[in-house]
Protein backbone atom coordinates (compact mmCIF):
# COMPACT_ATOMS: atom_id res chain seq x y z
CA UNK A 1 0.00 0.00 0.00
CA UNK A 2 1.19 3.72 -0.27
CA UNK A 3 1.28 6.19 1.97
CA UNK A 4 1.92 9.86 2.39
CA UNK A 5 3.00 11.07 5.24
CA UNK A 6 3.60 15.08 5.61
CA UNK A 7 5.73 17.30 8.28
CA UNK A 8 4.81 20.56 9.59
CA UNK A 9 6.42 23.10 11.42
CA UNK A 10 9.68 22.88 13.70
CA UNK A 11 9.30 19.08 12.80
CA UNK A 12 9.24 19.63 9.17
CA UNK A 13 12.56 21.45 9.33
CA UNK A 14 14.17 18.70 11.76
CA UNK A 15 13.18 15.96 9.25
CA UNK A 16 14.78 17.74 6.88
CA UNK A 17 12.20 17.41 4.37
CA UNK A 18 8.54 18.37 3.63
CA UNK A 19 6.92 14.89 2.91
CA UNK A 20 7.11 11.25 2.13
CA UNK A 21 5.48 8.69 0.14
CA UNK A 22 5.78 5.00 1.98
CA UNK A 23 5.20 1.98 -0.36
CA UNK A 24 5.35 -0.51 2.33
CA UNK A 25 2.96 -3.64 2.90
CA UNK A 26 3.21 -4.26 6.59
CA UNK A 27 2.33 -0.85 7.91
CA UNK A 28 -0.97 -1.04 9.95
CA UNK A 29 -0.68 2.12 12.66
CA UNK A 30 0.26 5.39 12.76
CA UNK A 31 2.91 4.59 15.00
CA UNK A 32 3.96 2.25 12.24
CA UNK A 33 4.23 5.00 9.96
CA UNK A 34 6.35 7.05 12.45
CA UNK A 35 8.63 4.27 13.07
CA UNK A 36 9.36 3.91 8.87
CA UNK A 37 9.83 7.48 8.64
CA UNK A 38 12.14 7.75 11.52
CA UNK A 39 14.42 5.17 11.39
CA UNK A 40 12.85 3.11 13.88
CA UNK A 41 12.24 5.76 17.03
CA UNK A 42 9.19 5.68 18.68
CA UNK A 43 6.63 8.32 18.26
CA UNK A 44 7.61 11.27 20.97
CA UNK A 45 4.32 12.10 23.52
CA UNK A 46 4.38 15.57 22.30
CA UNK A 47 3.62 15.05 18.75
CA UNK A 48 0.31 15.18 17.19
CA UNK A 49 -1.01 12.67 14.12
CA UNK A 50 -3.79 13.33 11.35
CA UNK A 51 -4.93 10.86 8.84
CA UNK A 52 -6.52 12.47 6.05
CA UNK A 53 -6.85 16.05 7.61
CA UNK A 54 -8.45 14.59 11.21
CA UNK A 55 -6.88 14.29 14.56
CA UNK A 56 -5.66 10.55 14.98
CA UNK A 57 -4.33 8.70 17.82
CA UNK A 58 -1.14 6.47 17.11
CA UNK A 59 -2.62 3.00 17.07
CA UNK A 60 -5.38 4.76 14.41
CA UNK A 61 -5.30 2.53 11.80
CA UNK A 62 -3.45 3.36 8.20
CA UNK A 63 -5.28 2.52 5.00
CA UNK A 64 -3.95 1.77 1.39
CA UNK A 65 -4.07 6.30 -0.25
CA UNK A 66 -4.02 7.82 3.02
CA UNK A 67 -2.47 11.29 4.02
CA UNK A 68 -1.00 10.56 7.50
CA UNK A 69 0.79 14.07 9.07
CA UNK A 70 2.83 14.64 11.94
CA UNK A 71 3.38 17.96 13.57
CA UNK A 72 4.21 20.19 16.52
CA UNK A 73 1.12 21.18 19.54
CA UNK A 74 -0.31 23.83 17.32
CA UNK A 75 0.05 27.55 18.22
CA UNK A 76 -2.56 29.66 16.27
CA UNK A 77 -4.84 32.55 17.46
CA UNK A 78 -2.92 35.18 19.42
CA UNK A 79 -3.84 36.92 23.00
CA UNK B 1 -21.14 31.27 8.69
CA UNK B 2 -17.89 31.97 7.03
CA UNK B 3 -14.71 31.07 7.47
CA UNK B 4 -11.57 32.78 6.11
CA UNK B 5 -7.89 32.12 5.77
CA UNK B 6 -5.98 35.58 4.63
CA UNK B 7 -2.80 35.79 3.10
CA UNK B 8 -2.19 39.64 3.52
CA UNK B 9 -3.47 42.07 6.11
CA UNK B 10 -6.83 42.62 7.16
CA UNK B 11 -8.63 45.19 8.65
CA UNK B 12 -10.91 43.24 11.45
CA UNK B 13 -13.69 45.94 12.10
CA UNK B 14 -13.82 47.35 8.30
CA UNK B 15 -14.81 43.01 8.09
CA UNK B 16 -16.86 43.22 10.66
CA UNK B 17 -18.99 46.44 9.08
CA UNK B 18 -19.12 44.94 5.64
CA UNK B 19 -20.55 41.31 6.95
CA UNK B 20 -23.21 42.86 8.45
CA UNK B 21 -23.60 45.34 5.50
CA UNK B 22 -24.17 41.69 4.04
CA UNK B 23 -26.30 39.90 6.43
CA UNK B 24 -29.89 41.33 5.08
CA UNK B 25 -32.43 39.35 6.36
CA UNK B 26 -30.13 39.04 9.95
CA UNK B 27 -30.51 42.61 10.84
CA UNK B 28 -32.98 43.32 13.65
CA UNK B 29 -32.77 39.75 14.62
CA UNK B 30 -29.47 40.07 16.68
CA UNK B 31 -29.27 41.98 19.66
CA UNK B 32 -25.54 40.50 20.96
CA UNK B 33 -22.13 40.41 19.31
CA UNK B 34 -19.19 39.38 20.60
CA UNK B 35 -15.59 40.25 18.82
CA UNK B 36 -12.57 38.73 19.63
CA UNK B 37 -9.49 40.08 17.57
CA UNK B 38 -5.92 38.49 18.56
CA UNK B 39 -3.00 40.97 17.55
CA UNK B 40 0.62 40.44 16.84
CA UNK B 41 2.15 41.68 19.59
CA UNK B 42 5.91 43.07 19.93
CA UNK B 43 7.02 41.23 22.88
CA UNK B 44 7.11 37.96 23.42
CA UNK B 45 8.88 35.72 25.97
CA UNK B 46 10.80 38.96 26.76
CA UNK B 47 12.27 39.38 23.34
CA UNK B 48 11.36 42.13 20.81
CA UNK B 49 10.00 40.21 17.53
CA UNK B 50 10.07 41.82 14.50
CA UNK B 51 8.11 39.40 12.33
CA UNK B 52 6.27 36.48 12.43
CA UNK B 53 5.32 33.26 9.90
CA UNK B 54 1.97 31.83 10.61
CA UNK B 55 2.63 28.02 8.87
CA UNK B 56 -0.87 25.81 8.67
CA UNK B 57 -2.03 22.33 7.09
CA UNK B 58 -4.03 23.34 4.17
CA UNK B 59 -6.70 21.56 3.75
CA UNK B 60 -6.75 20.41 7.43
CA UNK B 61 -6.57 24.06 8.92
CA UNK B 62 -10.31 24.87 6.45
CA UNK B 63 -11.90 21.65 8.01
CA UNK B 64 -10.80 21.87 11.70
CA UNK B 65 -11.91 25.43 11.32
CA UNK B 66 -15.60 24.44 9.43
CA UNK B 67 -15.94 21.55 12.30
CA UNK B 68 -15.16 23.82 15.40
CA UNK B 69 -18.09 26.81 14.09
CA UNK B 70 -20.36 24.15 13.30
CA UNK B 71 -19.96 22.68 16.84
CA UNK B 72 -20.25 26.01 18.39
CA UNK B 73 -23.71 26.38 16.00
CA UNK B 74 -24.76 22.94 17.44
CA UNK B 75 -24.25 23.66 21.48
CA UNK B 76 -25.53 27.89 21.27
CA UNK B 77 -28.52 29.63 19.78
CA UNK B 78 -26.56 31.83 17.57
CA UNK B 79 -27.42 33.67 14.20
CA UNK B 80 -24.54 33.91 12.54
CA UNK B 81 -20.56 33.44 13.39
CA UNK B 82 -17.37 34.83 11.09
CA UNK B 83 -14.07 33.31 11.76
CA UNK B 84 -11.14 35.07 9.73
CA UNK B 85 -7.29 34.19 10.50
CA UNK B 86 -4.20 35.25 8.85
CA UNK B 87 -1.28 32.99 7.51
CA UNK B 88 2.50 33.74 5.97
CA UNK B 89 3.94 36.87 7.20
CA UNK B 90 2.80 39.19 9.69
CA UNK B 91 4.06 42.42 11.65
CA UNK B 92 3.68 43.61 15.02
CA UNK B 93 0.28 45.02 15.66
CA UNK B 94 -1.12 42.96 12.44
CA UNK B 95 -4.36 41.38 13.47
CA UNK B 96 -4.08 37.52 13.08
CA UNK B 97 -7.68 36.32 13.99
CA UNK B 98 -10.96 37.26 14.17
CA UNK B 99 -14.14 35.22 15.67
CA UNK B 100 -17.13 36.97 15.88
CA UNK B 101 -20.72 35.64 16.90
CA UNK B 102 -24.05 36.81 16.67
CA UNK B 103 -27.02 35.92 18.66
CA UNK B 104 -30.40 37.14 20.32
CA UNK B 105 -28.71 37.24 24.03
CA UNK B 106 -25.45 38.43 25.06
CA UNK B 107 -24.61 35.21 27.03
CA UNK B 108 -24.69 33.20 23.76
CA UNK B 109 -22.71 35.38 21.57
CA UNK B 110 -19.65 35.80 24.18
CA UNK B 111 -19.34 31.94 25.55
CA UNK B 112 -19.80 30.99 21.77
CA UNK B 113 -16.97 33.43 21.01
CA UNK B 114 -14.69 32.25 23.80
CA UNK B 115 -15.57 28.46 22.89
CA UNK B 116 -14.35 29.33 19.12
CA UNK B 117 -11.01 30.85 20.14
CA UNK B 118 -9.86 28.64 22.62
CA UNK B 119 -10.64 25.18 20.06
CA UNK B 120 -9.13 27.37 17.19
CA UNK B 121 -6.10 27.76 19.71
CA UNK B 122 -5.85 24.44 20.60
CA UNK B 123 -6.86 22.42 17.91
CA UNK B 124 -6.61 24.38 14.57
CA UNK B 125 -3.01 23.60 12.76
CA UNK B 126 -1.67 26.60 12.34
CA UNK B 127 2.01 27.46 13.81
CA UNK B 128 3.93 30.42 14.38
CA UNK B 129 7.71 30.97 14.03
CA UNK B 130 9.01 34.31 15.45
CA UNK B 131 11.91 36.22 13.67
CA UNK B 132 13.56 38.01 17.11
CA UNK B 133 17.02 39.72 17.06
CA UNK B 134 19.45 36.37 17.10
CA UNK B 135 17.31 34.73 14.64
CA UNK B 136 14.27 32.90 14.53
CA UNK B 137 12.20 30.51 16.40
CA UNK B 138 9.35 28.36 16.71
CA UNK B 139 6.44 29.12 19.16
CA UNK B 140 6.23 25.91 21.07
CA UNK B 141 3.30 26.25 23.73
CA UNK B 142 0.28 28.34 23.97
CA UNK B 143 -0.56 30.99 25.88
CA UNK B 144 -3.24 30.33 28.52
CA UNK B 145 -6.20 32.04 28.39
CA UNK C 1 -10.56 54.55 29.10
CA UNK C 2 -13.15 56.70 27.19
CA UNK C 3 -16.92 56.87 28.08
CA UNK C 4 -18.78 58.39 25.75
CA UNK C 5 -22.85 58.97 25.99
CA UNK C 6 -23.79 59.31 22.08
CA UNK C 7 -27.19 61.44 21.13
CA UNK C 8 -26.87 60.34 17.72
CA UNK C 9 -26.29 56.98 15.83
CA UNK C 10 -23.17 55.30 15.77
CA UNK C 11 -21.15 53.10 13.65
CA UNK C 12 -19.28 50.70 16.45
CA UNK C 13 -16.56 49.26 13.96
CA UNK C 14 -15.78 52.70 12.87
CA UNK C 15 -15.64 53.80 16.76
CA UNK C 16 -12.89 50.77 17.07
CA UNK C 17 -10.95 51.61 13.91
CA UNK C 18 -10.52 55.52 15.20
CA UNK C 19 -9.75 54.50 18.44
CA UNK C 20 -7.35 52.24 17.81
CA UNK C 21 -5.33 54.64 15.45
CA UNK C 22 -5.58 57.36 18.28
CA UNK C 23 -3.88 54.51 20.66
CA UNK C 24 -0.41 55.22 19.16
CA UNK C 25 1.94 53.48 21.74
CA UNK C 26 -0.43 50.80 22.56
CA UNK C 27 -0.03 49.55 19.32
CA UNK C 28 2.10 46.13 19.16
CA UNK C 29 1.23 45.65 23.20
CA UNK C 30 -1.55 44.45 23.14
CA UNK C 31 -2.41 40.67 22.13
CA UNK C 32 -6.47 40.00 23.12
CA UNK C 33 -9.37 42.30 21.99
CA UNK C 34 -12.70 41.35 23.36
CA UNK C 35 -15.57 43.88 21.91
CA UNK C 36 -19.38 43.88 22.54
CA UNK C 37 -22.00 45.52 20.53
CA UNK C 38 -25.41 45.66 21.64
CA UNK C 39 -27.90 46.24 18.87
CA UNK C 40 -31.26 47.08 19.17
CA UNK C 41 -33.84 44.41 17.85
CA UNK C 42 -37.28 44.41 16.01
CA UNK C 43 -39.06 42.15 18.35
CA UNK C 44 -39.54 41.93 22.06
CA UNK C 45 -41.41 39.47 24.38
CA UNK C 46 -43.59 38.97 20.83
CA UNK C 47 -43.73 42.18 19.61
CA UNK C 48 -42.63 44.08 16.85
CA UNK C 49 -41.15 47.49 18.18
CA UNK C 50 -40.69 49.81 16.02
CA UNK C 51 -38.64 52.53 17.58
CA UNK C 52 -37.11 52.89 21.52
CA UNK C 53 -36.33 55.96 23.67
CA UNK C 54 -33.33 55.23 26.01
CA UNK C 55 -33.66 57.78 29.30
CA UNK C 56 -31.27 58.21 31.38
CA UNK C 57 -29.87 59.83 34.55
CA UNK C 58 -27.13 62.91 33.40
CA UNK C 59 -24.42 62.97 35.46
CA UNK C 60 -25.03 59.68 37.49
CA UNK C 61 -24.49 57.83 33.84
CA UNK C 62 -21.41 59.30 33.46
CA UNK C 63 -20.53 58.69 37.18
CA UNK C 64 -21.65 55.45 37.24
CA UNK C 65 -19.70 54.14 34.29
CA UNK C 66 -16.62 55.53 35.08
CA UNK C 67 -16.71 53.61 38.16
CA UNK C 68 -17.43 50.63 36.71
CA UNK C 69 -14.51 50.73 34.07
CA UNK C 70 -11.72 51.63 37.16
CA UNK C 71 -13.26 48.78 39.28
CA UNK C 72 -12.40 46.83 36.09
CA UNK C 73 -9.22 47.71 35.54
CA UNK C 74 -8.38 47.60 38.71
CA UNK C 75 -8.96 43.71 38.92
CA UNK C 76 -7.80 42.81 35.18
CA UNK C 77 -4.64 44.03 33.91
CA UNK C 78 -6.12 45.92 30.69
CA UNK C 79 -4.55 48.07 27.96
CA UNK C 80 -7.35 50.11 27.58
CA UNK C 81 -11.17 50.34 28.01
CA UNK C 82 -14.02 51.92 25.57
CA UNK C 83 -17.49 52.13 26.53
CA UNK C 84 -20.14 53.71 23.64
CA UNK C 85 -24.02 53.90 24.98
CA UNK C 86 -26.56 55.54 22.91
CA UNK C 87 -29.38 57.75 24.68
CA UNK C 88 -32.74 58.91 22.75
CA UNK C 89 -34.28 58.21 20.30
CA UNK C 90 -33.27 54.23 18.59
CA UNK C 91 -34.18 52.22 15.77
CA UNK C 92 -34.26 49.07 15.13
CA UNK C 93 -31.01 47.38 13.95
CA UNK C 94 -29.22 50.69 15.73
CA UNK C 95 -26.11 49.82 17.97
CA UNK C 96 -27.22 50.91 21.58
CA UNK C 97 -24.18 50.23 23.65
CA UNK C 98 -20.20 49.01 22.45
CA UNK C 99 -17.68 48.01 25.24
CA UNK C 100 -14.48 47.25 24.16
CA UNK C 101 -11.27 45.92 26.54
CA UNK C 102 -7.66 45.73 25.40
CA UNK C 103 -5.38 43.50 26.97
CA UNK C 104 -1.90 41.14 26.50
CA UNK C 105 -4.03 38.22 27.34
CA UNK C 106 -7.57 36.85 26.16
CA UNK C 107 -8.84 35.93 29.52
CA UNK C 108 -8.34 39.46 30.69
CA UNK C 109 -10.06 40.76 27.44
CA UNK C 110 -13.10 38.73 27.72
CA UNK C 111 -13.69 38.55 31.36
CA UNK C 112 -13.48 42.53 31.68
CA UNK C 113 -15.51 43.02 28.97
CA UNK C 114 -18.38 40.75 29.79
CA UNK C 115 -17.75 42.57 33.49
CA UNK C 116 -18.49 46.13 32.29
CA UNK C 117 -21.80 44.68 30.14
CA UNK C 118 -22.94 42.71 33.34
CA UNK C 119 -22.34 45.97 35.74
CA UNK C 120 -23.80 48.78 33.05
CA UNK C 121 -26.61 46.78 32.62
CA UNK C 122 -27.75 46.62 36.52
CA UNK C 123 -26.35 49.27 37.85
CA UNK C 124 -26.10 52.04 35.24
CA UNK C 125 -29.36 54.54 35.08
CA UNK C 126 -30.90 54.01 31.78
CA UNK C 127 -34.40 53.39 30.58
CA UNK C 128 -35.99 51.80 27.58
CA UNK C 129 -39.50 52.64 26.53
CA UNK C 130 -40.44 51.09 23.42
CA UNK C 131 -42.93 51.64 20.76
CA UNK C 132 -45.07 48.87 19.63
CA UNK C 133 -48.12 48.96 17.65
CA UNK C 134 -50.26 49.30 20.23
CA UNK C 135 -48.75 52.43 22.25
CA UNK C 136 -45.60 52.45 24.26
CA UNK C 137 -44.19 50.48 27.28
CA UNK C 138 -41.40 50.61 29.42
CA UNK C 139 -38.89 47.83 29.42
CA UNK C 140 -39.48 46.53 33.05
CA UNK C 141 -37.01 43.71 33.29
CA UNK C 142 -33.38 43.36 32.28
CA UNK C 143 -32.45 40.12 29.61
CA UNK C 144 -30.60 37.87 31.75
CA UNK C 145 -27.04 36.86 29.89
CA UNK D 1 -32.96 71.72 55.03
CA UNK D 2 -33.75 71.91 50.95
CA UNK D 3 -33.87 68.77 49.33
CA UNK D 4 -34.07 68.76 45.51
CA UNK D 5 -36.56 65.51 44.19
CA UNK D 6 -35.62 64.10 40.92
CA UNK D 7 -37.72 61.18 39.20
CA UNK D 8 -37.25 59.08 35.75
CA UNK D 9 -38.71 56.55 33.63
CA UNK D 10 -41.72 54.77 34.32
CA UNK D 11 -41.78 56.63 37.97
CA UNK D 12 -41.75 60.06 36.51
CA UNK D 13 -44.67 59.63 34.03
CA UNK D 14 -46.60 58.23 37.45
CA UNK D 15 -45.49 61.62 39.26
CA UNK D 16 -46.72 63.36 36.87
CA UNK D 17 -43.59 65.49 37.71
CA UNK D 18 -39.38 65.33 36.73
CA UNK D 19 -38.74 66.82 40.20
CA UNK D 20 -39.43 68.48 43.56
CA UNK D 21 -37.91 71.03 45.93
CA UNK D 22 -38.89 70.31 49.54
CA UNK D 23 -38.04 72.68 52.33
CA UNK D 24 -38.54 70.71 55.22
CA UNK D 25 -36.61 70.48 58.84
CA UNK D 26 -38.07 66.81 59.84
CA UNK D 27 -36.18 64.47 56.74
CA UNK D 28 -33.69 62.72 58.17
CA UNK D 29 -33.68 59.79 55.59
CA UNK D 30 -34.04 58.95 52.04
CA UNK D 31 -37.34 56.70 52.75
CA UNK D 32 -38.29 60.20 54.60
CA UNK D 33 -38.08 62.32 51.09
CA UNK D 34 -40.05 59.46 49.65
CA UNK D 35 -43.10 59.59 52.56
CA UNK D 36 -43.28 63.41 51.78
CA UNK D 37 -43.56 63.16 48.14
CA UNK D 38 -45.63 60.14 47.68
CA UNK D 39 -47.77 61.62 50.64
CA UNK D 40 -47.40 59.20 53.39
CA UNK D 41 -46.64 56.13 51.14
CA UNK D 42 -43.99 53.67 52.27
CA UNK D 43 -41.30 53.36 50.03
CA UNK D 44 -42.09 50.43 47.06
CA UNK D 45 -39.42 47.47 47.23
CA UNK D 46 -38.48 47.78 43.64
CA UNK D 47 -37.91 51.32 43.33
CA UNK D 48 -34.38 52.59 43.42
CA UNK D 49 -32.66 55.26 45.43
CA UNK D 50 -29.80 58.08 45.10
CA UNK D 51 -28.04 60.50 46.87
CA UNK D 52 -25.98 63.09 44.78
CA UNK D 53 -25.93 60.60 42.03
CA UNK D 54 -24.57 57.62 43.95
CA UNK D 55 -27.12 54.65 44.96
CA UNK D 56 -28.20 54.72 48.23
CA UNK D 57 -30.39 52.45 50.48
CA UNK D 58 -33.94 53.67 52.00
CA UNK D 59 -32.19 54.67 55.26
CA UNK D 60 -29.45 56.28 54.37
CA UNK D 61 -29.37 59.89 55.97
CA UNK D 62 -30.31 63.25 53.99
CA UNK D 63 -28.60 66.34 54.38
CA UNK D 64 -29.20 70.09 53.40
CA UNK D 65 -28.41 70.12 49.42
CA UNK D 66 -28.78 67.02 48.73
CA UNK D 67 -30.12 65.55 45.30
CA UNK D 68 -32.35 62.36 45.74
CA UNK D 69 -33.51 60.40 43.26
CA UNK D 70 -36.10 57.48 42.63
CA UNK D 71 -36.51 55.74 39.89
CA UNK D 72 -37.06 51.91 38.25
CA UNK D 73 -34.70 48.93 37.72
CA UNK D 74 -32.50 50.09 34.93
CA UNK D 75 -32.58 48.30 31.36
CA UNK D 76 -29.66 49.90 29.87
CA UNK D 77 -27.33 47.85 27.55
CA UNK D 78 -28.97 45.13 25.39
CA UNK D 79 -28.01 41.82 23.97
Amino acid sequence: MTIRVRYFASLREKMGRVEDTLVYEDIATVADVWRVVSTGQPLPDHLLCAINLEYAEPLATVRDGDEVAFFPPVTGGMG
Amino acid sequence: MTVILCQTEFSPYAEMDAYQQSMGEAAGRYGATSVFVGTMRDLNLGDAVTQMTLEHYPGMTELRLGQIVAETQARWALIDVLVIHRVGEIKPNDAIVLVAAWAMHRGAAFEACRHIIEELKHTAPFWKKESIRDGERWVENNTEG
